[in-house]
């Protein structure tokens, strides 16, 4: 309303111009003229103002981690963050998106989702408390290779999501470990350090938003801090980038040419699922098959399954390198045999590989991959997946 | 114009090398370290040479303490920048006519009719220039605001621009020399080769001037349309890419008409004012033939100014769908709105003008009949023109109508009906001009009749034509429709020119009736000058906010996000007031100009008025 | 008076017919010698023309586009009256007679309406003040920008260059929009129907198991439900609807329903749910085929 | 003119009158044999539908395979895919079973009754008017494919076994109060309508029926005639209520009256069943009550009285809410059996009341098998499976009015998801259940996947009457305009436009949580005291005019003097 008084306000002074104009003739044009000139220019702000008015909204930036910050931070902010670490962004969760955390690429979050490589997360605030009352838990599991000190203490809900977490061997449920493993080991990648490399404060508010999501009041931001201290250990944080300097920009990071293979790898996010010779944080994924396509890339072009795929027009690759650059940026062009996972069209790998690589930092990866063989894989002792182990393309 | 468009396609060619040797040679030097990346707009890779768009927060952005709405750093900018931009064009658009009606007054035989020519140019080049210097002030106001209000972003935009700056500033230079040279040396320049060589500055002049536009254009369209860095801003080496980003050239041709309509427009509403103020018939004579050229320069112009519209709108469609839909059917729909009732309104004064201006002519009855009925199909095809798409209806009403579409007028709010609309609206204001032309004559050629068939059959089929293409341009799926307009722009231009071809054929040898009686034009006119001078303005401040509000929360468009607190999209009643305070500004202002160039000259000016004012020979069909 | 689908041509007719009878009854009359004044001539025009858009025009035409239009014909008139001296001066007339009462009559008239006026002008500020319980006006913008991508049940799609997988010719190629034509007519429940025709069933059997109740049989927003809404559901056999979107833009809205509108749009206003709850992209997809195969309208393509 | 009304004069009075009467008579002869020709049934000779010719089947399939197999199923079982979800059930057209007709009990309609039915659709089911969508010709092809290729046990070129008796409308009775209550005496007596269609015809008599497919069927509620099959065209017209009684519906449990109530008995029947269907304007789109998209609450003096017949509540018109199925969240409610909602509000300083009144059948209290489903209990029926024959446990009846908990934040017309409110705006919903229960809600939409509600511990809220008699629930809720709770709680301000939601749980129809009827957006506005400013502006106003009227006289007098 007040916004239309202008307009009011410029129409009665053009009548008072007017009067004064009668009345005052010696500059009579000059009145007028000028009062003609607000006459139209009050009409075309009223008709502005009697139309519809809608402010156009700014849609949030993309959350920025600051260290530190999430202590003070309220909970609906920190479980926005975590959603955005889970999801993409904030509202992700209903857009079934994937952010750094890469965690909806194995678990599901909604109820009748059910997920074959990881559990449903629905519930899991309550059910924490049962799981740590299990025999299986009480066990400690003490075997496990990458357990840390400390590790198989959880004695609150906060502290079991926060270990499972830093240590997905510690404890896996039942029917989700490593094919073979018997439930001891878990196919979960290191998601604190390496590849997906989340921050301490990024960890807080992903379990920040799993409470709040669930409706209940997660832990305050100190509790789960000091859950995740006791499991990880202070050299293995990754550190968040100190608030002042320039961070990554806006969207997705990018892989240049520039770029070595191991920044690539790093930045790609990679070894959440790839073993991959030579890079030293790529040792553990257990998802994907292991990429040293020296030895498989020829071998799979020519297999009868891949020759299907061209013929159904879905692949097309001739060569090995068309081929791993086809499998990185069409990941669904042919997915290996061994990790269909029931749905030979479709592959669980991030589909938008294509918008992230520049093409001279996919020509250097797949020149890269392609270099690999079994020397290098077991040079780095790599055992590979147990769909497909090492032992079973070098034997 | 030639020139301009030479000049632009020019531009290649002298800036391109010395880029490209700058970016081999930083690869050279650098070989090992320099990162490629890939431009957002062509696709091409380039080397890495800027900084990525720095990372604000709100903090980031200082403001001075003053009241609202003037604490938001956006409305300060806004309105420097409005003001900047209208004495800016004002400016530009001047030495354009300068140059036409001097070399009009070159080519006029009759000595008295060219001197009247020739002093109305020099008129104009002197309130230019007290312009000129207004721009000058404004700009450096405008760039000190920038500093200090958005100084992140103007560490940024300079950085990319920075190769250019030493152009921009050298041209500035040479714009302000040659301005001087052409109006000082207008006397001593009259005559013969000299007068020539007046001439050619007045050209060279329109030359700087063009180019220094093109290049704070493509300030503005790169924040629309970025090209030339990569996705985080960084420059990729090649100012070029930076300068013909996807928006520029639709920018500049819509800017140069626009300019010179808003030109024509301030001139006309200037003389309008005179002719009121006038305290005898001569100065009524005077002003009212200086507002009569200027309303024919500014709607010459406005004719070509729609289809330069539609071609920028392509672009922007071409450039981002989502952006155009913004505009469109979108968030910025309403301001299309607005722009249809101001395009109408200049329609309609341009008619109203021309009608009234009939009477100076006796003789001038048989054709006032007709008026009507171009009354009527303007206001027809503006009934179409000003239906928005998106409805403003209560609850109730859209459930009386059963949906979001009406069924009668629903349909007029498509692009395929304003085509049709504007078309028409245009043709109705070419017929209006022709009958003007006419109105004192009394046509002798033999062939009179077919002349006039022929014009009543070209102007059917072109409006039959027309409208048949809206109607069925409904129908098709959107790319063929596209194509559509084509042959619509084409009727129109045909009708234009041939039309007034035809008519002027028409007119040799014509018997007069009468002379123009200059000064013998209603009162009422001289404010559809006016009108059309406020209506322009406003348009222009309209059209200035939807092309810069249509980035919505971006500096630069996908690049460069804004987080300043005032990143939202104003409401159009808000925008509205803004722009309104802006114009009035910008008319007080003007006010002042003129009164400083009639302080200085009042002399010469009524020396010039008296010689004009004598009674004038047979034969101006202007 | 009206027939469907030339309604937006018939009401210009209209108007050119009335135009035509007031150009004809001014020449008769004057012919007779019973010519109107100027005055009451643009009363009658101005009364005439509203009464067309305000009482001919079926669907009524929404208040404010009724006073948007009589501004303009207000305007218009004023400037018909004014275009000639010789015209404005008989407009002119009985308003400055009845000003300075040049004879008893329009003293009468002057007296009337000196006293009229005010009160009228009383009566309008009171109804300008009284509190009145009219719904507020909304404003939705029907086609509002969709995002550049949109992310469907963890699948992305660019929008500007998705496609539709199951427009496809029997031979797997993509069907361009316009080459279904063919198949308008056919029945696909025929069991050897080609490929378009058997992704068509499947989406119809989609549609008729949700979308119907409230989009309804006949796909013109008429469903059971609608009834119970307001505004009342899309109408897809109007062609301003799915003959002006481009198929992405369907999916879109499909996918993401009302609370994917952005604000503009008015997103509360919409009782669509985001479908992806619902339903797999492949069956928003089938979904979109049928809605455009039943109301024979191709998708927009942009060049 | 005048020359003939001179000719009148000079004739005699008497031959005038006599001319004058002539002219009436004949007038009025031809107007009533024009209405009762078209009222004429064409007779029973022609009524037999002839052979097709196959073109036109031909035709017609066309078109059913467009608009009609997707529920009435490729050979006319009712089957088709869409078939499943729909309450009424699609019309199974193999045995000839037809509802609407003007023929006998049993036989099989003519082929005008099919076309009207095509033509005008059946109220109140999914089948809509297909007028302007098929033309006429398309409708009259249609029908010729039915009749041929999908009636399958019957045909209706069987001269030797089909009869069409064409009902006899015998001469209409018009509504009056004598006739309506006769037409009561006949509905609570000799026609034992009251049995099924009860007391007040709410259809809450027998509740448990079957149609002859064995899906079942509710009596219908009689209060509602925009939602009778066959009565889109004009919903008040007691002459569709005279022909049903008389035909009876085939496939129901609705006989036919012929044989038991006389021609004016029937009349009487339809002019009383009319009566209780309330007068509203029907909006033609739609055909149902025109809707008023706000609520106006009344401002009263005193206590909101707690009985519905006080004449406070009595001087409010009820108003219209129109209920739509909720079926856009899982679980999802395809049968909405209450589709309406009447609703009343009034204010004083302290308290706002509101009155809910809705038709249902079946008074429902959860039982204790509900309660312990509730937590599982799960949505639409398995693929495959008809609604019609999904059978619930028994859940609460209720009712609920949603508000955004905070509508002053809101920028106009900006509002909540309507459906339990979004995570951006919390509503406030306050429900009422059967069991007596009133419970306040806050909403915050999808969190964590699922629409949720979370119940709030405060007890503001009042039912202060509620009762269920005859079919109808009435109940009335009050609270106090404004509480401590200003997070969650809806405040109230006069003369404000608070956007407002209805919803309301059928118990019996196993309506529960999400699974619910469900209005749109409404506002409620307390009617605002005119304020003093609507009488002094008028009065400047009229001072200022005279004022410049007396300014212009004076110029005016002053250009007359000097005139002169």
């Amino acid at each position: 309303m007040t916004q239309g008084l202008l307009a009011v306000t410029i129409l009665f002074s053009s009548i008072a111009l007017f009067i004064l104009a009668y009345n005052l003739p010696r500059v009579r044009g000059l009145l007028m003229a000028i009062g003609f000139y607000m006459v139209m220019t009050g009409a075309f702000t009223g008709y502005s103002n009697w139309l519809p008015q809608t402010r156009g909204e700014v849609p949030p930036p993309p959350l920025k981690m600051e260290a530190g910050a999430v202590d003070s931070m309220p909970v609906d902010k920190l479980a926005d963050m975590g959603e955005a670490v889970i999801f993409g962004k904030v509202g992700g969760f209903a857009e079934r998106g994937i952010g750094k955390g890469q965690c909806p690429l194995c678990h599901t979050f909604k109820a009748g989702d059910i997920g074959d490589r990881a559990p449903n997360l629905i519930g899991l605030s309550k059910r924490a408390m049962e799981r740590l009352a299990e025999d299986r838990y009480k066990k400690g599991n003490a075997a496990q290779p990458e357990s840390f000190k400390g590790s198989g203490r959880a004695v609150t809900a906060a502290e079991y999501i926060a270990e499972s977490h830093s240590c997905p061997s510690c404890y896996v449920v039942a029917g989700f470990g490593e094919k073979g493993s018997n439930d001891t080991k878990s196919p979960m990648p290191e998601i604190h350090k390496g590849a997906i490399g989340l921050t301490l404060e990024e960890l807080i508010a992903v379990d920040t938003w799993l409470y709040f999501r669930e409706g209940e009041t997660p832990p305050p931001a100190k509790e789960i801090r000091a859950a995740y201290e006791k499991f990880i250990p202070e050299g293995e944080r990754t550190k968040s980038a100190p608030a002042g300097e320039a961070a990554a920009p806006a969207g997705p990071p990018i892989a240049l040419a520039a770029d070595t293979p191991e920044q690539i790898v790093k930045k790609m996010g990679c070894a959440a699922c790839h073993q991959i010779p030579g890079i030293s944080i790529a040792k553990t994924g257990a998802i994907g098959p292991v990429l040293m396509e020296k030895v498989t890339a020829q071998r799979r072009l020519s297999s009868p399954e891949y020759q299907a795929r061209v013929k159904a027009g879905k692949a097309g690759a001739k060569t090995p390198k068309q081929y791993v650059i086809e499998s990185i940026v069409n990941p669904s062009a042919y997915v290996v045999h061994e990790f269909e996972m029931g749905n030979p069209e479709k592959s669980i790998m991030i589909p938008d590989f294509a918008t992230k690589f520049t093409y001279g930092a996919l020509d250097k990866m797949a020149e890269y991959l392609l270099s690999q063989d079994c020397a290098a894989a077991k040079k780095d002792g790599l055992n590979g997946p147990a769909m497909e182990p090492v032992s079973k393309l070098c034997g | 114009m030639v020139t301009m468009l030479i000049m632009s396609l020019a531009m290649p060619f002298f800036l391109t090398p010395v880029m490209a040797q700058e970016a081999t040679k930083a690869a050279t030097e650098a070989a090992p370290k320099v990162e490629m990346a890939k431009d957002v707009y062509f696709k091409t890779e380039g080397p890495v040479s800027g900084n990525p768009v720095p990372e604000l927060k709100a903090a980031d952005y200082p403001s001075y303490n003053l009241p609202y709405p003037l604490s938001e750093n956006r409305i300060l900018i806004w309105s420097i920048a409005q003001q900047h931009l209208y004495f800016g064009s004002f400016v530009l658009a001047v030495p354009i006519f300068c140059m036409i009606i001097e070399l009009v007054g070159l080519l006029t035989k009759d000595p008295v009719m060219a001197k009247k020519y020739d002093d109305l140019a020099h008129l104009l080049v002197k309130i230019s220039l007290t312009a000129y210097s207004v721009t000058a002030i404004l700009g450096g106001l405008l760039l000190f605001s920038f500093i200090t209000l958005y100084p992140d972003f103007f560490k940024y935009i300079s950085s990319l621009f920075r190769p250019v700056m030493h152009i921009y500033a050298l041209l500035f230079l040479a714009e302000s020399g040659t301005l001087y040279i052409y109006y000082y040396g207008w006397d001593r320049m009259a005559h013969g080769f000299a007068k020539w060589m007046h001439a050619c500055l007045g050209v060279l002049l329109n030359v700087f001037g063009s180019v220094l536009m093109m290049l704070a254009n493509s300030w503005a369209s790169f924040m629309m349309s970025p090209a030339g860095v990569d996705e985080q801003g960084r420059f990729l080496g090649n100012i070029w890419n930076v300068l013909h980003n996807a928006l520029w050239n639709p920018l500049n041709v819509h800017r140069i008409i626009g300019n010179m309509v808003f030109g024509g427009g301030i001139v006309a509403a200037y003389a309008a004012y005179k002719f009121l103020a006038a305290k005898n018939m001569e100065e009524k004579a005077y002003y009212d033939w200086m507002g009569y050229i200027a309303m024919f320069m500014a709607v010459g112009s406005l004719i070509p100014l729609p289809f330069a519209g539609y071609w920028l709108m392509r672009e922007v469609y071409g450039f981002r769908q989502q952006m155009g839909i913004t505009l469109m059917g979108g968030l910025l729909a309403w301001l299309f709105i607005i722009q249809a009732v101001l395009i109408g309104a200049l329609f309609f004064s341009t008619n109203y003008y021309l009608f009234n201006g009939m009477e100076r002519m006796r003789g001038a009855e048989k054709y006032q009949k007709y008026i009507k009925y171009i009354l009527f199909l303007t206001t027809a095809a503006f009934i179409v023109w000003l239906t928005p798409h998106t409805l403003v209806m209560r609850p109730a009403e859209l459930k009386a109508i059963g949906g979001q579409q009406h069924p009668i007028i629903g349909n007029f709010g498509v692009m395929s009906a304003k085509n049709g609309a504007v078309n028409t609206m245009i043709m109705t204001t070419i017929i209006s001009f022709l009958l003007y032309q006419r109105s004192n004559k009394i046509i002798t050629v033999k062939w009179e009749a077919w002349g006039n068939a022929a014009l009543v059959a070209m102007f059917a089929v072109a409006l039959v034509n027309n409208w048949w293409l809206a109607i069925y341009g409904y129908f098709i799926p959107a790319n063929v429709r596209v194509g559509l307009s084509v042959p619509q722009v084409m009727g129109t231009l045909t009708t234009l020119f041939v039309g007034s071809a035809i008519n002027i054929a028409m007119m040799k040898g014509s018997k007069l009736t009468g002379p123009i009686e200059w000064g013998k034009i209603s009162v009422r006119s001289q404010y559809a000058l006016f009108a059309l001078a406020v209506s322009f303005t406003w348009l222009m401040a309209l059209m200035g906010y939807i092309r810069s509000s249509v980035r919505l929360f971006w500096h630069v468009m996908e690049v460069f996000r804004d987080t300043s607190p005032w990143a939202f999209t104003h409401t159009i009643g808000f925008a509205a007031n803004v722009m309104s305070m802006n114009v009035m500004a910008f008319w007080l202002f003007v006010l002042f100009v003129f009164w400083l160039g009639e302080l200085t000259s009042k002399h010469a000016v009524a020396e010039a008025r008296k010689e004009a004012a004598r009674p004038v020979m047979a034969g101006g069909s202007e | 008076m009206w027939t469907e689908g030339y309604m937006p041509v018939q009401m210009l007719i209209h108007l050119t017919v009335m135009m035509a009878v007031y150009v004809g009854a001014n020449y008769f009359l004057k012919k007779i010698g019973k010519g109107i004044p100027a005055f009451p001539q643009a009363i009658l025009i101005w009364l005439g023309t509203y009464s067309y858009f305000k009482f001919a025009v079926a669907p009524p035409l929404p208040s404010t586009l009724l006073y948007t239009f009589m501004g303009l014909v207000t305007i218009v008139i004023f400037l018909f009256i004014s275009s000639t001296e010789q015209g404005w001066t008989d407009f002119k007339r009985p308003i400055l007679g009845t000003l300075m009462a040049v004879n008893p009559m329009y003293k009468g008239v002057r007296t009337f309406s000196f006293v009229v006026l005010p009160l009228l002008i009383g009566y309008g500020t009171y109804d300008f003040n009284v509190p009145k319980f009219d719904e507020p006006i909304d404003l939705r913008t029907v086609h509002p920008a969709p995002p550049a991508s949109t992310t469907v049940r963890g699948q992305n799609f660019t929008l500007q260059t998705a496609q539709n997988p199951y427009r496809v010719e029997d031979n797997g190629e993509y069907m361009e929009p316009g080459h279904e034509k063919k198949y308008f007519k056919s029945n696909v429940f025929e069991p050897n129907a080609p490929k378009y025709l058997q992704y068509v069933k499947e989406g119809g059997s989609i549609f008729f198991q949700n979308c119907h109740f409230c989009h309804g049989d006949n796909l013109n927003g008429r469903g059971m439900f609608a009834f119970a809404f307001v505004p009342i559901p899309a109408n897809f056999v109007d062609p301003g609807t799915l003959a002006q979107l481009q198929e992405t833009f369907v999916f879109w809205r499909i996918a993401k329903g009302g609370p994917g509108l952005p604000t503009e749009s008015a997103p509360w206003a919409s009782a669509m749910p985001p479908w992806e709850e619902h339903l797999t992209t492949d069956e928003i997809w089938k979904v979109s085929m049928f809605e455009y195969w039943h109301t024979e309208f191709f998708p927009r393509t942009w060049e | 003119m005048n020359k003939i009304f001179s000719v009148f004069n000079k004739m005699n009075a008497v031959v005038a009158l006599a001319v004058t009467f002539a002219i009436v008579a004949t007038g009025t002869l031809i107007l009533t044999t024009a209405q009762a020709a078209k009222d004429e049934k064409p007779a029973a000779a022609s009524v037999r539908p002839s052979k097709p010719a196959p073109a036109d089947i031909e035709a017609g399939k066309q078109v059913y395979f467009r608009k009609c197999v997707w529920c009435h199923g490729p050979e006319g079982a009712g089957d088709g895919p869409g078939a499943d979800r729909l309450w009424p059930r699609p019309r199974n057209f193999n045995q000839g079973t037809f509802k609407i007709r003007h023929t006998g009990s049993g036989e099989l309609p003519t082929k005008e009754d099919l076309v009207l039915t095509v033509t005008h659709g059946l109220p109140g089911s999914a089948m809509p008017s297909w007028e302007g969508v098929l033309t006429a010709q398309q409708i009259n092809q249609v029908v010729d494919f039915v009749t041929t290729d999908l009636v399958k046990d019957r045909s209706f070129q069987d001269a030797e076994n089909e009869e069409f008796n064409l009902i006899d409308f015998g001469k209409q009775i018009p509504s009056s109060e004598e006739s309506i209550k006769r037409g009561r005496e006949v509905y609570m007596n000799k026609g034992k309508c009251v049995e099924c269609h009860g007391e007040e015809g709410r259809g809450d008599g027998n509740k448990t029926q079957k149609d002859e497919w064995g899906f079942p069927i509710f009596p219908a509620d009689l209060q509602k005639c925009w939602n009778f099959r066959g009565n889109r065209e004009d919903p008040y017209n007691p002459k569709n209520i005279f022909r049903e009684v008389s035909t009876g519906l085939n496939g129901t449990p609705m006989p036919s009256f012929v044989d038991v109530l006389t021609p004016d008995q029937r009349w009487d029947v339809a002019n009383f069943v009319i009566s209780l269907c309330p007068k509203q304007k029907i909006d033609p789109l739609t055909a149902h009550p025109a809707m008023q998209v706000v609520v106006r609450s009344r401002n009263i003096e005193g206590d909101i009285p707690n009985n519905p017949e006080d004449p406070i509540w009595q001087k409010v018109d009820p108003q219209y809410i129109g209920l739509a199925g909720q079926i856009i969240h899982k679980p999802r409610n395809f049968v909405r059996l209450v589709d309406e909602v009447w609703v009343k509000s009034i204010f004083n300083g302290k308290e706002i009341g509101w009155y809910l009144e809705w038709n249902d059948r079946i008074k429902s209290v959860a039982t204790k098998e509900a309660v312990a489903q509730a937590a599982s209990f799960q949505e639409t029926p398995p693929e495959g499976q008809p609604i019609a024959l999904r059978e619930y446990p028994m859940f609460n009846d209720a009712v609920a009015i949603e508000f955004p908990s905070k509508w002053k934040e809101l920028t106009p017309p900006q509002k909540p998801r309507f459906v339990f409110g979004d995570a951006k705006h919390a509503i406030d919903l306050w429900k009422w259940e059967s069991d007596g229960t009133v419970q306040e809600y806050t909403g915050h939409g999808a969190m964590g996947g699922d629409l949720k509600l979370e119940a709030r511990p405060t007890q503001n809220v009042k039912a202060i009457f509620s009762e269920y008699k005859n079919g109808v629930w009435r109940v009335i809720l009050t609270r106090a305009l404004t509480t401590d709770d200003k997070e969650n709680a809806v405040q109230f301000e006069i003369g404000q436009y608070i956007p407002t939601v209805f919803f309301v749980w059928d118990g019996n129809n196993g309506d529960h949580g999400l699974k619910s009827s469900i209005s749109t957006w409404y506002y409620t506005i307390m009617e605002p005291p005119t304020p003093t400013k609507a009488y002094i502006y008028p009065f400047v106003a009229v001072i200022l005019v005279f004022g410049l009227e007396g300014w212009i006289l004076r110029k005016v007098n002053a250009a007359k003097q000097q005139r002169k």
